[in-house]
């Protein structure tokens, strides 16, 4: 900790949309508090004052999709004391990590009008495959309920309150009627982290994972079900190629039914 | 020295336990009784193995010689148990050594003898290594369980 | 004199990562570059093959400033495609939300990104410490466009209720309601602040821009209308691309839109204030008369000013739509998916985002192409920093530094959205 | 007639409200295990002329710590009356590391006694074994000294102890006391030793087949992992010890401590309010089952 | 007993009010059938049937008029009794240590529950012995609140995957009410056989616009649940269950069905019995103000288990013994009663339609005794 006695924080962005580090920001009541409690040292969407490192929190948003990030997160890791990744982008690779299934270089193509002045890698990647990370909170974006729990507790140094199991329990305990049992809609819920307080189900229709697998998410048994009820197997592709397609429970899932 | 007869040195020792009175005299008569100072080495790694021991007072510590480490101590044979199997199994080379950490008194029997009386009485010979097959057991069970590191903090 | 570079690795306080080089020769500016090193995410590839119905939520992730702008572009091209035209209060609804994001985005930029310039302090908490009272006020107003949202979307940034047809869920009355004190509070708290704002020092700027929007008879265009400019331009949403085409110059590496002719234009709160002026509310029309502000400006370092006339527009927008709401019988429009291309485009804060989709008659998306309105503005920033650096070249290499970054603020450039389309370089020694 | 459990604003509530306590001295014990004693704030808890803390060999606290959280931590002091409470524990989490922090002065939140307790009284005219390993010492030393408060009422007592080194053996001194009172026979052993360990190397069962007691009028009480527990069970089964004769102390998680939030299920037991100690017999069809 | 036409029934609801009570009740909502605040007998679902199977509802028009011609809501009471969130206390830091404020005087309403079916009483019962025995552990057993008003309604319609003959639960009330009511629907008539349970239950009874019932209104009443009860067709063996379950720990149907179990937790936030909660304790981010919370939380979850090192039920087979072997079997021996009532709630809202009625037979036929 610097001589200040506050704690530096630095949040860094890799391939991404900015949500996350948005939703830090948009913790409009507690921001002026959090600055009291922390040094925003290195946080360039917010300040143009950039302090030099160590960082005692690092929040990283984005996934690694650059050789350039590649080495620069390196960087990060190495200037920060605490690393949080923020956001599926960088807990599982983003909604670019869809390349991972297809040839980039036919995006490229697809896209760009001069290819050869793109360099991108092969795979969009997360965080935690490129260094080592010490906690990871999910959601596209993240809750900036869970990015201030996160927060706090890393500052009152306990463990965050951020619960791993299903997006059903945060249902049930809203009291929301199950949009699949009830209605029919396909809902990713039964395998998707908790973290938004089923915020689908509650706008009545199903998960989409924003949050990525739950603990010992049990996809092949909810694939299935989807299946027997009438979904087709491209449909199952793609609602488990989704935000968080390249976390190792969907991206399995996603390759066994497209074979 | 001891004023007890030896046969009912080796009666008391927990490996004799229930053995048959005419096995146990048989044994005994291989057996001889000898006081270790602190610190006295009983046998050597790598030395030929050719006795079998039970340890019927102190403790002995068994060793190895580890590069850069120096003399490693793995495990101590406590008073009750028994201690040295290699004169059973080929190369007979003891894999460790033996070291007493307190003035210690053991029984020694020649692994050689033993086995001419074993083969003699298979019976006995039968009675005997099933005790060492125990007693093996249950010293593998506990190197387990010091593998695996029962009381460490799990968060370290 | 000797040749020197100025460059800002890394802009600060701008939406995703990009960075400034200048180059002067001699005395003689060589190459003023507007660099984007956001990596990029080749969403209109990832497009295809997805089904229609995917793309408001897979688009919104191109940007969580304004995902707003994705989810209703994607949607109305869609609905072209499919034959339905979203009226009603779901259209209110669908403006309701957007008034949200605009009152979000606008209140983030003004107060939190560009107002530390006006005080030479590097952010919002250094400006809490000068201004608390305008910081809390700030932070007040931002959290109402985010309530907004929220209430109507789900959340604040990447909204899950919105869907091709209209939304999963129509909000209840009373929650809207009950925001209308809220409201109220806002519209005179944002006076108060447009007033403090006007007070500070503007740069004496102005040029000649080309200025493009959306423009409809009826209303200041955010979800409809056709596309306008100050110098002839009026085409449906459709012919976006016989207006402005993406193309290469020399000077820089980036891909900028241009207009057929090799012209750049300029979008977004300036564009749109000088095309549509007449269709503000009233409240921000007077807001912008007591301001000092003429019916046009040509000045983009009064952006700032602008942004407040349309973040009260925006306010009187909420206030109007929640005060007639009634909850829709159905929150959406059954979409069956019909085999063609479509096209959408809608005002996101920093200027008009532009989507066209060609689906399958099984709904699967077979081409996609999305124009994020920075990259229109790219031509004008680089522009402007010609001009501002060729002015200032007396100035120290400091002094130029920040007079650039201001006048790169002043477009609220949001480079994530940008990057899915401009080119990447990476020259950072 | 169906009551309304409401449960923040009934008697759970009042269960879950903790009553602060001040740390009056702490004492590392071991590098990650440390010995705080506490007396109640003024004021607080009721406690009134008696400033110790009332609690039976065995039992539990929870223990909170401001805004960290709340955790179980078995009573480690002597349970003879009027004398601060005292609790040993180990850094392993949040809550214990925060823990770790607190000097005297500091205060946190207790709420207990919880549990049940060994049955101290069962072995009165018996032999007495105790094993421990590692941190399993902590809740088995309140009976040492109801033990050692009344030593004439039990017979041998044989304190057998495993722990990975000697530096983290805990309570050295006491137990340096102890072997010298010749009140007890005490056997330690560590897994690894060090270059000046002379003490035994191994696990703590191999004392089992050698110390010298009565298995069929004796009673054993065992703490430590449940790895370990195992093996002393067999090991004391194999001198001739009956499953009813032989406790052990389990651990689940433990949130309420009253057998309302469930989470310290055991079978049909719940391990904070029908345990955390459990006559061997009393769990034999569960114990050996994994992930019960 | 008495005769309430269905015409008067609004008035039990007035009453209630009239009382002072906050009346609660099924309403269709969002697809379901949710216990809700109503108003006026124009809120409860008239006309409503529900269609329930394995993973399976459907709230549908029934084209007749009856108020309560379904089974049971999606959720229970449960969260009335036992609510999902709830702060229990508050602390500010304070000196060396904090001090507990004082909570806010919330307005506690009391609360009627019209429209609650025989297995829910049931469930009721047995969440207060769990709730009881924590009160006894405090050594101030205080009754909490003031118990709810509990108009119970004969079940006329259970569904598909009822299944409360086996667990002797239902279709008909036997105590633990104020009022109960058997909604008969005849060709021209419409009304409510009533009887009060509870001394209050009489008072508000007599109140309402009624006459005697005669014996035919009455058989008619017995005739309409022993007809619900003669249409279940679900059935759960219950003979001898807790000792097959003890001695089948390691029965190979677990693994089969952690297979399809997702461990989302849905079974046990449904189920009106199940009473697992966490502890959070939380702080603010200026490190200022502590709160605790009670939370629902399930033994599905991972972390439910976890102790330092890690969790003791890693396997979805060890959670789902674990909740099975609870509900069915260890239940009775920490409670002394079942801790399933037969509601069938978690074979309805299991998303992939696990049956615990299916489960225990497939153990009953095939048991694997094991070595004690």
């Amino acid at each position: 900790m610097p001589k200040s006695g506050k704690p530096k924080l630095a949040v860094w962005k890799f391939a991404s949309c900015d949500g996350c580090q948005l939703s830090l920001l948009d913790c409009e009541d507690q921001l002026l508090s959090i600055a009291g409690k922390i040094e925003i040292a290195n946080f360039a969407e917010a300040s143009s004052a950039i302090v030099k490192g160590p960082y005692d929190l690092s929040l990283v948003e984005g996934s690694i999709t650059t050789e350039h990030d590649e080495e620069r997160i390196h960087q990060v890791r190495k200037a920060s004391r605490f690393l949080v990744t923020i956001g599926a982008c960088a807990t599982s690779g983003g909604i670019q990590a869809l390349r991972n299934f297809s040839d980039v270089k036919e995006f490229i193509s697809l896209v760009y009008a001069r290819p050869q002045y793109i360099s991108t890698l092969r795979k969009s990647t997360a965080i935690a495959d490129h260094v080592k990370v010490d906690f990871e909170l999910r959601g596209c974006p993240v809750s900036k309920d869970q990015l201030l729990e996160v927060i706090t507790a890393y500052l009152g140094k306990k463990k965050p309150n951020i619960p791993n199991y299903s997006v059903c329990m945060e249902c049930k305990l809203r009291g929301v009627v199950c949009v699949m049992v009830s209605q029919g809609k396909i809902c990713m819920g039964p395998v998707t982290q908790a973290g938004c307080h089923a915020l689908c189900p509650s706008c009545n229709r199903g998960c989409y994972s924003c949050f990525g697998p739950k603990e010992t998410a049990n996809s092949s048994s909810l694939a299935g079900w989807f299946l027997q009820k009438g979904a087709s197997r491209e449909e199952i592709v793609r609602l488990f190629r989704g935000f968080n397609g390249n976390a190792d429970a969907f991206r399995k899932e996603s390759e066994y039914y497209e074979e | 020295m001891n004023a007890q007869p030896i046969e009912s040195i080796l009666a008391d020792h927990p490996f004799f336990k229930e053995i048959p009175r005419e096995h146990l005299a048989r044994v005994a008569l291989q057996a001889t009784i000898s006081r270790f100072d602190k610190g006295e080495v009983i046998f050597r790694e790598g030395s030929d193995a050719r006795n079998f021991y039970l340890v019927l007072k102190g403790r002995v510590i068994i060793e190895t010689l580890l590069p850069h480490q120096g003399l490693v101590n793995i495990q101590t044979v406590e008073a009750g148990e028994m201690l040295g199997w290699s004169w059973l199994v080929p190369p007979f080379r003891y894999r460790f050594g033996a070291r007493t950490v307190q003035p210690t008194e053991l029984a020694i029997f020649n692994g050689k003898h033993l086995l001419e009386v074993f083969e003699k009485d298979p019976q006995l010979g039968y009675q005997f290594l099933r005790r060492v097959l125990v007693a093996i057991t249950e010293r593998l069970e506990q190197t387990r369980l010091q593998l695996l590191n029962i009381y460490d903090n799990p968060v370290k | 004199m000797r040749s020197k570079t100025i460059k800002v690795d890394l802009l600060a306080r701008v939406e995703g990562e990009g960075a400034l080089h200048v180059k002067i020769n001699q005395g003689v500016l060589k190459e003023v570059q507007l660099k984007i090193f956001e990596p990029p995410r080749f969403f209109e590839a990832f497009l295809r093959g997805r089904d229609f119905r995917e793309a408001p939520d897979i688009t919104s992730r191109i940007c969580g400033i304004c995902p707003i702008a994705y989810q209703l572009s994607a949607s109305l091209a869609m609905e072209e495609i499919c034959g339905i035209k979203v009226e009603g209060q779901l259209q209110e609804l669908r403006r309701l939300i957007y008034a949200g994001e605009w009152i979000e985005s606008h209140v983030l930029h003004v107060f939190m990104l560009n107002a530390p310039d006006f005080f030479e302090v590097p952010s919002v908490v250094h400006l809490a410490q000068v201004h608390p009272e305008m910081v809390t006020t700030a932070l007040r107003l931002k959290k109402l466009g985010n309530t907004l949202m929220a209430i109507v979307g789900g959340r604040e940034v990447h909204p899950v209720n919105l869907r091709v047809g209209g939304f999963y869920k129509a909000p209840a009355k009373k929650v809207l309601r009950d925001l209308l004190p809220e409201i109220r509070w806002a519209r005179e708290a944002a006076i108060r602040m447009a007033m403090v704002i006007s007070g500070w020092e503007f740069r004496e700027f102005t040029r000649d821009y080309h200025y493009m929007a959306l423009s409809s008879p009826d209303t200041y265009a955010v979800i409809e209308g056709s596309l306008a400019s100050n110098r002839g331009v009026d085409v449906p949403v459709s012919k976006y691309d016989e207006i402005l085409t993406e193309s290469h110059l020399a000077h820089s590496t980036a891909l900028h839109s241009r207009t057929r002719d090799g012209g750049t234009c300029l979008m977004g709160p300036l564009a749109r204030y000088n095309l549509n002026y007449d269709h503000l509310s009233s409240g921000a029309r007077e807001l912008a008369v007591t301001m000092g502000l003429q019916r046009t400006c040509h000045n983009p370092f009064r952006g700032i000013q602008i942004r407040m006339v349309e973040f009260v527009h925006a306010l009187d927008e909420a206030e109007r739509i929640i005060e007639q709401y009634e909850v829709p019988s159905r929150s959406f429009m059954e979409v069956e998916p019909g085999a063609g291309t479509g096209y959408g485009c809608t005002e996101a804060p920093r200027g008009s985002c532009y989507h066209r989709y060609t689906i399958n008659k099984e709904g699967i998306i077979t081409d996609a192409k999305i124009v994020a309105p920075t990259s229109v503005n790219q031509g004008p920033i680089e522009e402007d920093l010609w001009d501002i650096v060729a002015h200032n070249m007396h100035l120290s290499d400091d002094q130029i530094k920040f007079i650039c970054e201001r006048a790169i603020r002043n477009y609220d450039p949001c480079i994530s959205c940008s990057t899915h389309f401009l080119k990447l370089t990476v020259d950072r020694e | 007639m169906i009551h309304n459990n409401l449960a923040g604003q009934g008697v759970v509530s009042d269960l879950m409200k903790p009553s602060l306590f001040r740390i009056e001295s702490w004492k590392r014990e071991s590098p990650d295990v440390f010995t705080m004693s506490f007396l109640p704030k003024d004021g607080m808890g009721g406690v009134g002329e008696n400033p110790g803390f009332t609690f039976l060999p065995g039992q539990f606290n929870m223990i909170y710590i401001f805004g960290l959280g709340e955790v179980p931590i078995s009573i480690s002091g002597d349970p003879a009356p009027g004398l601060p409470l005292i609790h040993t524990t180990r850094s392993v989490g949040a809550v214990t590391q925060g823990m770790s922090l607190l000097r005297p002065g500091a205060e946190v939140g207790v709420r207990g006694p919880f549990g049940n307790h060994w049955p101290v009284e069962r072995a009165w005219d018996k032999d007495l074994i105790l094993v421990a390993g590692g941190i399993g010492l902590a809740p088995l030393r309140p009976v040492i000294y109801s033990v050692l408060n009344s030593r004439n009422k039990f017979g041998k007592v044989i304190l057998l102890i495993g722990s990975k080194t000697p530096s983290e053996m805990v309570f050295r001194g006491e137990l340096r006391d102890w072997d010298r009172s010749k009140l007890m026979e005490i056997h330690l052993t560590v897994d690894r030793g060090s270059k000046s360990w002379r003490g035994s190397l191994g696990v703590v069962t191999k004392f089992v087949p050698a110390i010298s007691f009565e298995p069929e009028n004796a009673l054993a009480m065992i703490c430590g992992p449940e790895v370990m527990m195992h093996f002393t069970i067999d090991a004391l089964k194999k001198r001739g010890m009956q499953p009813e004769d032989i406790y052990v102390s389990m651990e689940r998680n433990m949130k309420c401590a009253v057998g309302y939030y469930g989470h310290c299920q055991y079978g049909p037991h719940f391990i904070c309010k029908n345990g955390p100690i459990f006559p061997y017999s009393e769990i034999e069809g569960i114990f050996r089952e994994p992930e019960v | 007993m008495k005769i309430i036409e269905r015409s008067n029934f609004g008035r039990l609801i007035e009453l209630l009010k009239e009382a002072g009570y906050e009346v609660y009740g099924p309403r269709a909502l969002d697809g379901g059938l949710v216990y809700d605040h109503i108003e006026k007998d124009s809120d409860l679902p008239e006309g409503y049937k529900d269609q329930q199977g394995k993973g399976l509802y459907r709230l549908e028009k029934s084209g007749d008029p009856y108020l309560f011609g379904f089974a049971v809501g999606s959720q229970s009471w449960k969260k009335f009794l036992h609510p999902a969130e709830q702060r229990l206390w508050k602390a500010k830091k304070t000196g060396n240590g904090f001090t507990l404020l004082d909570p806010e005087p919330e307005p506690r309403p009391r609360m009627a529950f019209i429209g609650v079916r025989a297995c829910e009483i049931s469930a009721m019962t047995i969440q207060q012995k769990v709730y009881e025995q924590a009160a006894a552990l405090s050594g101030n057993p205080a009754t909490p609140d003031a118990p709810p008003f509990i108009v119970a309604v004969n079940c006329t319609h259970p569904s598909n995957n009822c299944f409360c003959t086996s667990m002797d639960t239902g279709p008909r009330v036997r105590s633990g009410f104020d009022i109960s009511l058997t909604e008969i629907l005849e060709d021209h008539s419409h009304y409510f056989i009533g009887e009060s349970g509870s001394e209050r239950g009489a008072d508000l009874l007599a109140q309402i616009p009624s006459r005697q019932a005669t014996e035919a209104e009455i058989s008619r009443g017995k005739a309409a649940t022993d007809k619900a009860a003669q249409s279940i067709s679900r059935s759960l063996d219950t003979h001898g269950l807790k000792e097959l379950l003890y001695q089948n720990y390691n029965h190979p149907s677990w693994e089969a069905v952690a297979d399809r179990c997702l461990s989302c937790g849905n079974c046990t936030m449904v189920c009106p019995t199940c009473f697992c909660s966490s502890v959070e304790d939380t702080i603010d981010v200026t490190g200022q103000y502590a709160e605790r919370w009670n939370k629902w939380d399930s033994c599905f979850s991972i972390d439910f288990s976890y102790i330092h090192g890690g969790p003791v039920r890693n396997s979805v087979k060890s959670r789902y013994r674990q909740w099975m072997t609870h509900k069915l079997a260890t239940w009775i021996d920490q409670f002394g009663t079942s801790g399933c009532v037969g509601c069938g709630r978690c074979i309805t809202w299991c998303p992939v339609g696990i049956d615990i009625t299916e489960e225990a037979s497939t153990i009953r036929n095939s048991p694997k005794t094991q070595e004690p």
